[in-house]
């Protein structure tokens, strides 16, 4: 009885008193929590975190069918566990939760920019262009968001998209944005060229041999090397193992196949020994280890 | 597979008993030998040539979010910042995830205070540059010419930027040592670095590190389990040659192993 | 072209420049926009995190379906900001553990459905399965437990192996048990054996390492390719597609 | 403080280089068909055999960073699925990424006459990546709620009949980073769902074990892999932008293959020079 009660959906001022209600109770237990003394802190976290953990390995070890009702007739074989169900609603307040801290990262970036700001410091621009660039992409984008809120024929979509605000948000997004962003990148490509006249040296017989693939393989990718180097060679002999595409294709697929598992299988072990620290708390030294 | 199999189930049991028994091990203070890669020694070079010149340290804990990559990379960042702190040099560290941000100032914050000059400790050090990959990794190399970094660390999980970073640092003539699990960025740090860990290397450079039992005993308990691995793969190709590819215990084996 | 068309077309390509530049060198213009950049991606990456979560899952939930106690996870997520309060910054902890607890827990699953599947595919036969010394073994074991034999030992197998796979087998074999030697740090690689191993391993590392290196050589071309495309032959591209 | 490469004139004309390499096939008339490699061919045939009451799902997971690579693969693929009348659906753990993918496929929802609700639809971006994967092999309406406009999915033809794993005929991952491996591990593997991948060519090579073992049914290898799938759609003499973009990445590599040779070879000049003296 109880439980439906708290379970029935509210609205209007009962919502509004139900959500402060939970607001207070949340902070009367964190306050209650507060209290405890730091050991007994210490041992909340290492219990909430075995537990987090605990969830999803049960979920993923104990067989289908574990605590379950047995099928009714007709019904194909159970394939959940008891704890299958929770999964989804977890997925949900993870989602949530990590939308919460997002914030976090922003105080931060606001913090390390104010100070040039308020005391006029040499780059005051720089930072001025930060906090324009963040204020004015989180007000268009909302505002714009909040019109498409109900559209919903292509029509509307349309109309929306040429108002003043959608073509500044496309102006923020598309013009400056994306623009700025894939440039970023393309850097990548003029600072691969210099440093291929002037860093890649090839110092020993292990850089000669990563070399020589990386020619084989960059020429098997492209069709110049495909149809101009070795497109003469025919196909269907034993010979034709020499057309490039064919020798880096064996490359890819034997040798850098069975390097990449073996990385594979190390990390696999990394893995479990890392995740076994964190579940169990066993993580000692630098951040889990100081006092409450 | 929505729920384990017997097999992965057995797999995944021995493997984590090997690895906790050995962390136990570790714990009751038996004394696990990790040979050390030479990744270390360039490490401890590097700081010395930035304290020499009397420049900061930038480390980069890479890209990833609070996860375990990430956090072993803060505990090769705490060990660099000890080392700072005896030369009283700056360790200036660029954060890419709002999540990771926290944990970074404590582990600094602590490395200094362990070193008992807590005052060094100066938190706008610790920077979020923004979550997304590029504005990140231009941030940094923002900060390597204006700060005229002397030394560069690159830890964690690297994406694409990776070559940026490494360029750019040696544009501007400083040392640098990488290390990270990401396989595809490994070519990039080997022809633009001083050292590159490579793999799995990085998380035994951790371990031989701290000298922590935790660390230690893990890694010997994975070297075990790979082991234990390499010579189940020896039995199951033993298998396959004598009783054919197609046969029932092969094919039994390939299903309850999730396979194709 | 419409006006705000055009504006887009011309920001795009002064961002372009602008980011360019720093091939030149280091200059205020670059800074400029490297901080409007950022600026644009905090502040993008605070609305969509409102628009495409916490409206959909949160907002609607709580507020037109009534259902109050999604305040909760909400209230959870604040814990995050009690790291500025020395005081309170165990809090934070308590969030951080859980959501870190949860995805060492999912990792067990992860190992299962993502490595697993590599163990079983390793199981590559080294010799023609019809080779007559095999056949002969089989022989024997199928004379010794025959009960036993008929549901494991087959007595007569297909060869459909061809020359070239079972060299490949070979190769592959052995570069995964050099490279995993390679990677063994428990014990000091003094046998000549297992030297030879690891040594053989770090060059087949080197090998793929230089298949990666080939990979990414295309990734970075191919990007520089769609930029100077865009700013030399479809600079209406600069305002997106469509 | 000079962010160049060392001393300025041989990095600017280096630059200048890589531009012309790049630039001056835009404006050459015939352009080198692809040869298709193993791996896009699979693809190709893993997107025919989805039957049509199952829906593909398209993940698009990049930024503005890589479209250089990424957008080629996501209008290749789009192009085939609008082409053979495949359900599809866009979506991604990258907020930008299903922003680019529904423009492109209003471009070419047009070109193929595949109105958006009836053939395909786009979900919109989603954070927390596990438990969406977790949540999605069980009930894919609950996980997604309404598109990336807020239209409820029930309101939508392409959704019919479309409820958890098994009804996924394939799940294609565009990525610029080592997120299909959360696909693979926690929404492929456990769903048991065809899954193919169409990375930047970076991470080509971790993928390779996974081909092998099946995990991953076909791959586009970056730029080149858009191309030739281009080249399996509209046939060899086809002008998509894959293909035409690919004489420019082939110079370039003609130019870094030369510059790699030369300045080693000038290395070696020099050393022997210094030693000699």
């Amino acid at each position: 009885m109880f439980l439906s009660f708290l379970t029935a959906p509210r609205h209007g001022t009962q919502l509004f008193l139900f959500v402060l209600g939970a607001v207070l109770v949340f902070a009367a237990v964190m306050a209650a929590l507060h209290t405890l003394p730091p050991r007994a802190k210490r041992w909340l976290i290492v219990a909430c975190t075995f537990v987090a953990g605990l969830f999803y390995l049960l979920e993923f070890m104990l067989p289908p069918g574990t605590l379950m009702p047995p099928p009714g007739p007709g019904e194909g074989p159970v394939t959940d566990n008891f704890l299958s169900r929770y999964v989804e609603p977890v997925g949900y307040v993870t989602q949530i939760i990590a939308a919460v801290a997002i914030g976090l990262g922003v105080i931060n970036l606001a913090r390390v920019n104010s100070a040039p700001l308020l005391r006029f410091r040499p780059g005051w621009q720089n930072s001025l262009a930060f906090f324009t660039g963040l204020i004015v992409m989180l007000v268009v984008g909302l505002w714009r968001w909040k019109l498409l809120l109900n559209v919903t024929t292509v029509a509307q979509e349309k109309a929306v998209n040429e108002s003043t605000i959608g073509s500044l948000y496309r102006f923020l997004f598309d013009g400056l944005y994306s623009n700025l962003g894939g440039t970023v990148f393309a850097l990548l490509a003029f600072y691969i060229v210099s440093a291929s006249y002037r860093a890649f040296r090839l110092r020993s017989a292990e850089a000669t041999l990563m070399m020589i693939t990386a020619f084989i393989v960059m020429l098997g990718n492209v069709p110049v090397g495909t149809a101009y180097l070795t497109g003469w060679i025919p196909d269907g002999h034993w010979y034709s193992f020499l057309k490039v595409e064919h020798m880096s294709d064996w490359i890819m697929n034997t040798p850098n196949m069975a390097a990449q598992r073996a990385l594979i299988f190390g990390i696999m072990m990394g893995v479990i020994a890392v995740s076994l620290r964190i579940w169990l708390s066993l993580e000692r030294g630098r951040f889990f280890e100081q006092e409450l | 597979m929505q729920h384990a199999s017997l097999t992965i189930a057995i797999l995944e049991a021995l493997a984590a008993f090997i690895i906790l028994y050995k962390i136990l091990s570790a714990k009751r203070g038996r004394e696990l030998f990790i040979r050390r890669i030479p990744g270390l020694a360039a490490i401890d070079e590097a700081i010395g040539r930035a304290t020499e010149m009397g420049r900061p340290i930038l480390f980069s804990p890479g890209l990833a979010g609070l996860d375990v990559t990430t956090l072993q990379a803060l505990s090769i960042a705490a060990y660099v910042a000890r080392m700072a702190a005896r030369y009283n040099t700056r360790v200036i560290v660029p954060v890419m995830d709002p999540a990771v941000y926290p944990v970074a100032e404590e582990v600094i914050r602590e490395a200094y205070a362990a070193e008992g000059r807590p005052e060094l400790f100066n938190p706008d050090d610790i920077r979020f540059l923004s979550d997304r990959q590029f504005a990140y990794a231009s941030g940094v190399v923002g900060i390597m010419n204006r700060e005229k970094v002397a030394a560069n660390f690159f830890f964690g999980y690297f994406y694409a930027e990776s070559l940026i970073l490494g360029e750019a640092g040696t544009q501007i003539g400083a040392i640098q040592v990488a290390g990270t699990p990401a396989t595809t960025q490994l070519p990039f740090f080997i022809v633009s670095c001083d050292y590159t860990i490579l793999a799995e290397e990085f998380y035994a450079a951790t371990a031989y590190l701290s000298r922590e039992p935790i660390l230690l005993g893990s890694l010997v308990g994975q070297d075990w389990s790979k082991v234990a691995l390499a010579v189940f793969i020896v039995v199951g190709v033993l298998l396959s040659t004598l009783l054919g590819p197609q046969s029932p215990v092969i094919t039994a084996l390939t299903a309850q192993l999730g396979g194709g | 072209m419409s006006g705000w068309t055009l504006a887009t077309v011309v920001a795009g390509a002064v961002s372009t420049l602008a980011i360019f530049s720093l091939l030149y060198k280091e200059n205020p213009v670059y800074r400029f926009f490297e901080y409007l950049f950022i600026g644009l991606a905090t502040g993008y990456g605070l609305f969509r995190a409102w628009s495409d979560v916490l409206y959909p899952r949160w907002w609607i939930p709580m507020y037109q379906q009534g259902q109050w106690w999604w305040m909760f996870p909400f209230l959870i997520g604040l814990l995050y900001y009690t790291i500025y309060i020395r005081k309170l910054a165990w809090m934070s902890r308590l969030v951080i553990g859980t959501l870190m607890g949860l995805g060492a827990g999912a990792s067990f699953q992860a190992i299962a459905t993502q490595y697993a599947p590599q163990i079983a595919a390793s199981f590559r036969p080294l010799l023609p399965p019809n080779w007559s010394p095999l056949s002969a073994v089989r022989g024997l074991i199928r004379a010794a437990a025959p009960e036993f034999v008929d549901r494991y030992v087959p007595a007569s197998v297909p060869n459909n192996l061809t020359a070239a796979e079972l060299v490949n087998n070979w190769i592959v074999i052995i570069i995964l048990l050099s490279v995993m030697t390679y990677f063994f740090f428990s014990f000091e690689h003094r046998s000549p054996v297992v030297r030879g191993a690891a040594k053989f391993g770090r060059w087949m590392l080197m090998i793929s390492f230089g298949a990666v290196f080939g990979q990414t050589i295309m990734a970075r071309m191919a990007l520089a390719v769609s930029r100077l495309w865009f700013l030399l032959v479809d600079p209406r591209g600069l305002a997106g597609p469509g | 403080m000079e962010a160049g490469l060392g001393s300025d004139r041989t990095r600017r004309t280096l630059y200048l280089l890589l531009a012309a390499a790049i630039a001056l096939p835009f404006f050459a008339k015939t352009v080198i068909p692809p040869v298709v490699g193993r791996e896009a061919r699979a693809l190709y045939e893993a997107v025919e055999s989805v039957p049509p009451n199952k829906i593909i799902v398209l993940s698009l997971e990049f930024e503005a960073g890589t479209i250089g690579e990424n957008l080629p693969q996501t209008r290749a693929l789009m192009n085939h699925m609008m082409k053979s009348g495949k359900r599809f659906a866009i979506m991604g753990f990258d907020p930008m990424g299903p922003v680019f993918g529904q423009r492109e496929a209003e471009d070419l929802a047009k070109r193929w006459n595949r109105p958006y609700g009836k053939y395909w639809v786009n979900w919109g971006y989603k954070t927390a990546v596990v438990q969406t994967l977790k949540a999605m092999i069980r009930d894919i309406p609950g996980t997604m709620v309404t598109d990336h406009r807020g239209t409820p999915l029930s309101k939508l033809p392409v959704m019919d009949g479309i409820k958890d794993a098994k009804d996924v005929g394939l799940i294609i991952d565009v990525t610029p980073s080592a997120l299909y491996e959360a696909w693979m591990a926690y929404f492929a593997g456990p769903g048991g769902v065809k899954m193919g991948v169409a990375p930047t060519a970076v991470m080509v090579s971790d993928i390779f074990p996974y081909l092998d073992s099946g995990q991953i049914v076909g791959m586009l290898k970056g730029l080149a892999g858009a191309a030739q799938y281009e080249s399996l759609v509209f046939g060899r003499d086809a002008r998509e932008r894959g293909i035409t973009w690919m004489t420019s990445v082939s110079m370039t590599h003609i130019l870094i293959i030369a510059l790699i040779i030369l300045g080693n070879i000038l290395e070696i000049a020099a050393r022997r020079r210094r030693t000699a003296t």
